[in-house]
């Protein structure tokens, strides 16, 4: 089946994204195809490549930038609300004559289209949040 | 992408609270654009939402309330609030926006998008829908 | 047509539960998940809630029971699912309804 | 030695006031803030609570209030303050605590 | 920095769904290397952060409970738990984790951190302590 | 009177950040001292620079930047937190081998102990959470 996953809360912070993550990970073993995972609201912050988390703990955005190479997945942030947040691209960056930016490898940033997409091509599409 | 879909937007939450009723109405607007069949549900601490007479100056954030009164001129028509839920926060449809949608199979007439509904009738809006999305 | 409903809030907390419990179906699913599952407990707050949802099945994430400690805390007839179980439960019905 | 409670949840959704309410004492201040200030509303679920609340002073944030369109539904005898108001009360009182 | 206060921590909320919980400890753990009086008071949802058992490695976090468990080395004796929150949740003091310390005062002998107390008594803890803080 | 403010949750997603905010403002105007502010759980991500929120909206992280300059207040992010959830200065940076940072200027990220230390020496210390 075609599968669809809506992050709207950030890492550590809330359990929404564990839970968004191992989903998608059973999702796929039992060999559904996931269509895009769409991070929303404070989701975005999932996309960050400058976290350092302890050693001993799990590393949100590494697991998600992984799982996305291992299935070619589509990891899309909200533009809107990643820019509310401060999570930028190169274009972003450049557009808003930032000096730096922290999307991760595997993530892209695009419009709130892309849900709607998602909710049209999908056969369920499964949120996750506060 | 041909088939149109039922679309619900299921809003439970308080505004400014937090942002999830600012940033679901942003995927309203922009779902508004594709040809899909979309309603609008207001229930809980949902109803909150359309209580009228925001002033947001002293809090200092955004007044988006009148994005939530164009949402007629995005043709959305059917605004599904609880009644259950009305009543039990001491709320009538008098304190609520006034939210309105022209008519074109009635000669564009001017009507009112909200529909007040009882419990019964909401868990069927969300049962008839196809996709709901939750904020 | 049957629902899935997802809970993630503790009935103690929150009447997310109680709402949700308005809203369901003939034949619909409610699974609790997070700090949801925190209903499911035996001679807790919303044991009568589950108690008298008829006609509906109560499922909790074992992930969520389990890092919890609440093995053997559970209530009867309530049917611990993993996140395999959790993604089964999300094809089989029509649609997934998150009650945040 | 008279504490300042901030309650920031709505009633309806959480029980944050009800078990504050349950721990203040005399002369203590409550202080409605963020969704919190539902619990202010006339003919509301929290009316009776604040009724109730003997003792105590209950307050509830201008800004808030303003923001939700609550002007004119309020409880009577519920106070309304703004942020210099909130300052005030936390320095009137010995400490504040926030019921999150 | 002479004067010694009266810390308390007041923990409100279950762990794992939030990281308030789990910060909160980690602020606890921070400060009992200031020469403070510390105490900790777990209420509501709370209770559930000292429920014994947790297996978290399906859940894929950190187990962070073995850190209450060694907050006697940080010489933090008082951990006050609200008696009317467990019985709400149909949990006794058998339910929970072990939490000891070792008395200077007795002749080191090993005894336990944990002291139910009513909500009235709760209330008076909170009053009595100098600063709260609140996760 | 001598004031502690602790903040923790993040910009935009929860009012918390606002209300700290109005309430470090209407201290000030008051004439009280504001030893610390002190952002902790989601509350560090009040300190990236990269954020662009919308024209018509407010500015979080910039308002902040801008109450400490002119107050010189002393806006403390927690390493611990902050390294969870990618907010970085340029030590930090370095220190874990990143090719960005994205610390807003009159920020300053340090340890758990400012916390407490601003418990023991203000008058009142007020959290605001979720």
């Amino acid at each position: 089946m075609k599968l669809g996953i809506c992050v709207l809360e950030g890492p550590y912070q809330h359990e929404a994204s564990d839970t968004a993550y191992n989903f998608a990970v059973a999702a796929l073993e039992k060999g559904h195809e996931i269509f895009r995972i769409f991070f929303y609201h404070d989701g975005v912050n999932n996309a960050t490549r400058l976290m350092v988390p302890p050693q001993d703990d799990r590393h949100i955005q590494q697991r998600w930038s992984e799982l996305a190479e291992k299935h070619d997945l589509d990891l899309v942030v909200c533009v809107a609300a990643a820019q509310r947040r401060g999570i930028l691209d190169e274009d972003e960056m450049k557009r808003h004559g930032k000096d730096a930016n922290n999307i991760a490898p595997g993530f892209r940033i695009s419009g709130l289209g892309q849900l709607i997409e998602a909710e049209i091509e999908c056969d369920r599409v499964v949120f996750f949040g506060d | 992408m041909s088939e149109v879909k039922n679309f619900l937007y299921v809003n439970r939450k308080a505004p400014h609270g937090t942002i999830y009723a600012l940033e679901s109405l942003e995927v309203v607007l922009i779902g508004a654009a594709f040809e899909q069949d979309v309603a609008l549900a207001f229930l809980d601490d949902g109803v909150f939402q359309l209580v009228k007479g925001w002033d947001t100056s002293e809090l200092g954030v955004k007044n988006f309330q009148p994005a939530y009164t164009a949402l007629g001129d995005y043709d959305i028509s059917k605004v599904y609030v609880e009644r259950e839920s009305l009543e039990e926060r001491g709320l009538t449809e008098d304190d609520l926006i006034e939210m309105t949608y022209e008519d074109e199979d009635d000669d564009w007439a001017e009507k009112s998008s909200i529909r007040i509904v009882s419990r019964e009738e909401m868990a069927q809006i969300m049962r008839d829908s196809d996709v709901i999305l939750s904020f | 047509m049957a629902m899935l409903h997802t809970v993630n809030k503790s009935p103690y907390q929150c009447d997310t539960l109680e709402s949700c419990l308005k809203h369901v179906g003939d034949g619909d699913v409610v699974l609790l998940i997070e700090d949801g599952v925190y209903a499911a407990m035996k001679g807790g707050k919303a044991a009568e809630l589950i108690a008298n949802a008829n006609g509906v099945k109560i499922c909790v994430l074992s992930a969520d029971v389990k890092a919890r400690g609440l093995e053997g805390k559970l209530i009867d007839g309530v049917e611990v699912v993993d996140y395999g179980g959790f993604v089964d439960l999300v094809v089989e019905t029509d649609k997934t309804q998150a009650w945040l």
